[in-house]
């Protein structure tokens, strides 16, 4: 038996057939197991998993608003700690404090109160579950929407070819925060996932986790190819694997040989506009990106 | 209800001493208050601060626009701001100065403060010596509740030698005018 | 027993959150709150308060990390005031749908622009439908008392609401004057310990806090909040006579305070720190044989309806004064409540103190003499330049 | 019965006091195609078990993995992630 059995999360939510974000969170909470606190942004993942009076979690979760999970989380660490030092409460029992925020939640409007929380260095995990756009709303471009991919505020058309602007890296950004872990990861490596979580919660401070997570309805692709299209995602190098841990840089996961960005690019709707011009162009960029992580 | 105003420039602890004539006039049983001119003045720049001393407890929460007393922290004030200005018919200005002869035109007290910060603390810093002057010339506060007081807000050495400031204004004054 | 020390209202506002025990604070610095969280900061720094503080970015990531210790069972503060009260808006919001009693200090100043630190009300007014119960007070010793009580009233099982209490910026945050410090013993035991029932995080009982509220809920939702805000009247009245005999201070009945009401033809309605002006104008005009009233509105919300209504039904002339404007309506927020509420009586509304105009004794004289020769109910700006 | 299930008395602040209970919702009905899975073919590699998005594929008393048909919404992800070809679909008769 490789994986935790245990299901923290339940099954009845309202993700669509094929969901990665769903992937993401019962991989985390597999990793994390029950003594877990979760706060979580608004978006997909909140909103499919709490229409009340249903919920999927089976940890103590809470929401708050769109840009303050990061925030929410800093005040319940704080509580804990405060809790257990005056009153004896949790029984001194070790709690898992995680953040979960889409990539809007966390690298757009989420992102000054995630680089508050990370520099005060609070003892928590923040999760990014990247689906590389505002998912939950329909598809708007967030800072992380990839060069050239098409979204309803970033559409292809015949002046511009969708996004103009290169992913935001965040990772590195957190890096740059100095705190004890950071990481990507992606739906389709679940072990290489789980380890990173078990990792990052057995370290004190702030950590952060990045984790790509491909949308069937966002990106353009039948349902039962989530798994391949994050797994073509890193063995093209367009997202590559790394871990930074207190500093020292560590890529998880070399393809033999990177596979060419097409095969990626191909099976998603949000580029079907691209010419073998473009396609090149997206090929560069990647070999250059890839070429600096030593990929 | 007596009311006072205190000029002095940002930095020099106007503020300060109007709060330890405050927390003075507690210590000796009557209810006060005080407040800064709220402004966005930074050091150097001219700035107003106000007491209020009453028997009983005071309600009014509006600013003070005519003082029993005035204080003047910095003479240089004199030349750019109306000091006297509200001053009740029958109210008195406290001023620091080398000089004997300054007409403003009302009741006038002088004293040397920062003669006597220089001496004490080495520092020019007046507004502890200014409380003392303004106890002796009125004795609407005893010297031991100013001193009190002044030790409460300096902790240590510091609130010793202000003290001591406070002490010899205090007594230069009761030479000076009785 | 008692310690006497003559501090700010910023002070005394720190002092009670040190009393009252409080287990997390989140705050950010603003003018003029900024030396309440930073007397707090030195009191958890020098080991007098046993709190975590978190020195967090933004007022909004304040209010969120409150919130988020709130639902983790902890006792919390936090203090804020004008534009970083704005920026907290969208929280308020939610912390009080999900019921959470934090207490926060505002230390009321005016909103931009022009960019401006002075007093007026307009920064809490704009909070009216945020669902926190709002304290204002007169002055520093009912900061301390009122955040102390704001606890007991926020925590209270038929209320669990948020509470803010208001106190004028610079008038009373920057004002020096006596203020009895009851022993922190003696507060704790009047408060208890805060032991949540209905929500904290815990992984010994997994709960899901803050999720979809569907149309088939959310109304549900808003009215079990109104319905709190109303059982909050007799929780506030409470209170502020078990404080009473706990400290021997009491505000009015909690809601309202009537001041030389009885034989008044002419009343004046207000709230803050103006108050204590209004009280000295009527002492004056009393010793002339004059009698004029104040009614203190206490608690803006919940408003206080009942007790208006009941001490105003003799009242000729009633003049409300308001430091706040609704524009394109030419009142003030407390003139339209009162208006609403009082029908066939002249109400005039006094628009004052905008931006730290300072209301002078003159200008309450002006209102009494104005509202006397009024008409029928009118608006007047008072102390603009001509 | 209410579009979101029955709510006959709103919770303070809408608080959800029951974890998980989202299994109420039956998902299943949303299927186009169901996954067979034949577990003569299958060698245990866990994939269709970790990838599901719904955590429907669970193992049984006796080790082989299960579908379970309430909740599978059909994604097909445990089909195309099936090394050796154990899973297959079929469409669904509504």
């Amino acid at each position: 038996m490789q994986f935790p059995r245990e299901e923290l999360f339940a099954p009845g939510h309202r993700g669509c057939a094929g969901c990665g974000a769903a992937i993401v969170a019962r991989l985390l909470l597999k990793a994390a197991g029950k003594d877990t606190i979760i706060t979580t942004a608004t978006g997909c993942l909140e909103v499919m998993t709490t229409p009340y009076p249903e919920t999927s979690w089976r940890v103590p979760w809470i929401h708050v608003a769109f840009e303050n999970a990061a925030a929410v989380a800093s005040g319940v660490e704080s509580a804990i700690k405060a809790l257990k030092r005056k009153r004896g409460k949790f029984a001194n029992k070790k709690i898992n404090v995680i953040a979960i925020g889409g990539d809007g939640g966390t690298a757009d409007i989420g992102f000054q109160a995630l680089s508050g929380a990370m520099e005060r260095g609070h003892n928590m995990l923040y999760v990014m579950y990247d689906n590389e756009a505002y998912m939950n709303t329909g598809i708007q471009r967030s800072s992380s929407t990839p060069f050239m991919a098409s979204t309803t505020t970033s559409p292809a058309g015949s002046k511009i070819k969708g996004e103009d602007r290169p992913k935001k890296d965040v990772a590195m950004i957190m890096a740059a925060h100095g705190i004890p872990y950071v990481a990507t990861a992606c739906i389709s490596y679940p072990e290489d996932f789980i380890r990173k979580v078990k990792k990052a919660l057995s370290i004190e401070g702030p950590k952060f986790i990045q984790v790509l997570q491909p949308c069937t309805t966002g990106w353009g692709y039948p349902p039962h190819k989530t798994i391949e299209i994050g797994r073509l995602a890193v063995e093209t190098g367009v997202f590559p694997l790394y871990e930074i841990e207190n500093g020292e840089f560590r890529i998880t996961y070399k393809p033999s040989k990177r596979k060419p960005v097409r095969e990626y690019l191909k099976m998603q709707k949000r580029y079907r506009h691209l010419t073998d011009e473009d396609i090149e162009r997206i090929q560069r960029y990647i070999d250059e990106k890839c070429k600096l992580l030593g990929l | 209800m007596i009311e006072v105003r205190f000029h002095g420039r940002g930095g020099q602890g106007a503020v300060t001493a109007a709060q330890i004539l405050a927390v003075a006039a507690f210590y000796d049983g009557k209810y006060s208050q005080a407040f800064p001119f709220f402004g966005v003045e930074r050091r150097g720049a001219p700035v107003m601060a106000f007491t209020r001393i009453d028997d009983k407890k005071i309600k009014l929460r509006c600013q003070i626009y005519n003082p029993d007393y005035v204080i003047v922290q910095d003479s240089s004030l004199i030349e750019t701001i109306n000091v006297v200005e509200g001053l009740k018919e029958n109210g008195a200005v406290v001023v620091n100065t080398v000089k004997d002869d300054i007409n403003l035109g009302v009741k006038t007290y002088t004293i040397d403060a920062t003669g006597i910060a220089l001496d004490v603390l080495g520092v020019p810093i007046v507004n502890t010596a200014m409380v003392g002057a303004f106890a002796g010339v009125t004795k609407l506060v005893s010297i031991e509740s100013v001193k009190k007081a002044i030790m409460e807000k300096f902790k240590g050495e510091l609130g010793i030698k202000n003290a001591k400031v406070a002490e010899i204004a205090y007594n230069e004054m009761i030479k000076k005018y009785g | 027993m008692c310690e006497v020390k003559v501090i700010t209202g910023t002070s005394a506002a720190a002092e009670a959150a040190r009393l009252a025990d409080v287990d997390v604070i989140a705050a950010y610095p603003i003018t003029p709150q900024t030396t309440c969280v930073e007397k707090l900061a030195e009191f958890v720094a020098n080991g007098e308060l046993d709190a975590e503080y978190v020195k967090v970015e933004s007022e909004h990531s304040a209010m969120s990390a409150c919130i988020g210790a709130a639902a983790t069972g902890a006792r919390t503060f936090t203090a804020t005031a004008s534009q970083g009260l704005a920026l907290m808006h969208e929280v308020l919001f939610i912390a009080s749908g999900m019921r959470l009693p934090i207490v926060m200090m505002v230390a009321n100043r005016a909103l931009s622009a022009p960019i401006n630190i002075w007093n007026d009300h307009q920064d809490s007014i704009s909070q009216r439908d945020t669902g926190w119960i709002q304290i204002y007070v007169e002055d520093n010793q009912e900061t301390l008392d009122s955040i102390i009580q704001a606890y007991k009233i926020a925590e209270n099982e038929d209320v669990l609401l948020p509470v803010m209490v208001c106190l004028d910026g610079f008038i009373l945050t920057h004002t020096v004057e006596p203020v009895v410090i009851p022993k922190a013993e003696r507060v704790r035991e009047f408060l208890g310990v805060y032991e949540p029932k209905h929500a904290y995080l815990d992984p010994d009982r997994p709960i899901t806090q803050g999720p979809v509220g569907v149309p088939d809920c959310y109304m549900e939702t808003r009215k079990q909040i109104e319905d709190a805000m109303e059982r909050s009247k007799k929780v506030i009245k409470d209170v502020n006579e078990e404080f009473s005999e706990w400290f021997k201070r009491k505000y009015g009945n909690g809601l309202v305070e009537a001041y030389n009401l009885e034989n008044a033809e002419t009343v004046l309605v207000a709230m803050g720190s103006v108050c204590g002006t209004i009280k000295y104008v009527i002492d004056e005009l009393k010793k002339e044989g004059k009698e004029v009233g104040l009614l203190r509105i206490r608690t803006y919300r919940p408003f206080p309806k009942e007790d208006v209504k009941e001490l105003l039904k003799d009242a000729e002339n009633i003049a409300v004064l308001d430091k706040n404007i609704s524009l394109g309506f030419n009142k003030g927020s407390l003139g339209i409540e009162m208006t609403s509420i009082l029908k066939n009586k002249k109400i005039c509304n006094y628009i004052v103190g905008l931006g730290g105009r300072d209301i002078r004794i003159e200008d309450i004289k002006t209102i009494i003499n104005d509202v006397e020769k009024a008409e029928d109910d009118k608006t007047a700006w008072i102390g603009l330049k001509e | 019965m209410g579009k979101w299930g029955v709510i006959v008395m709103v919770t303070i602040a809408a608080i959800i006091y029951e974890p998980g209970n989202s299994i109420r919702n039956k998902t299943g009905s949303w299927r186009t195609f169901r996954p067979i899975l034949d577990n003569n073919k299958c060698v245990k590699c866990e994939n269709c078990y970790i990838f599901c998005p719904e955590g429907a594929i669970q193992e049984d008393e006796n080790g082989n993995f299960k579908i379970d048909y309430d909740y599978c919404k059909g994604c097909l992800i445990c089909m195309n992630e099936c090394p050796v070809n154990a899973i297959t679909k079929v469409r669904e008769e509504k």
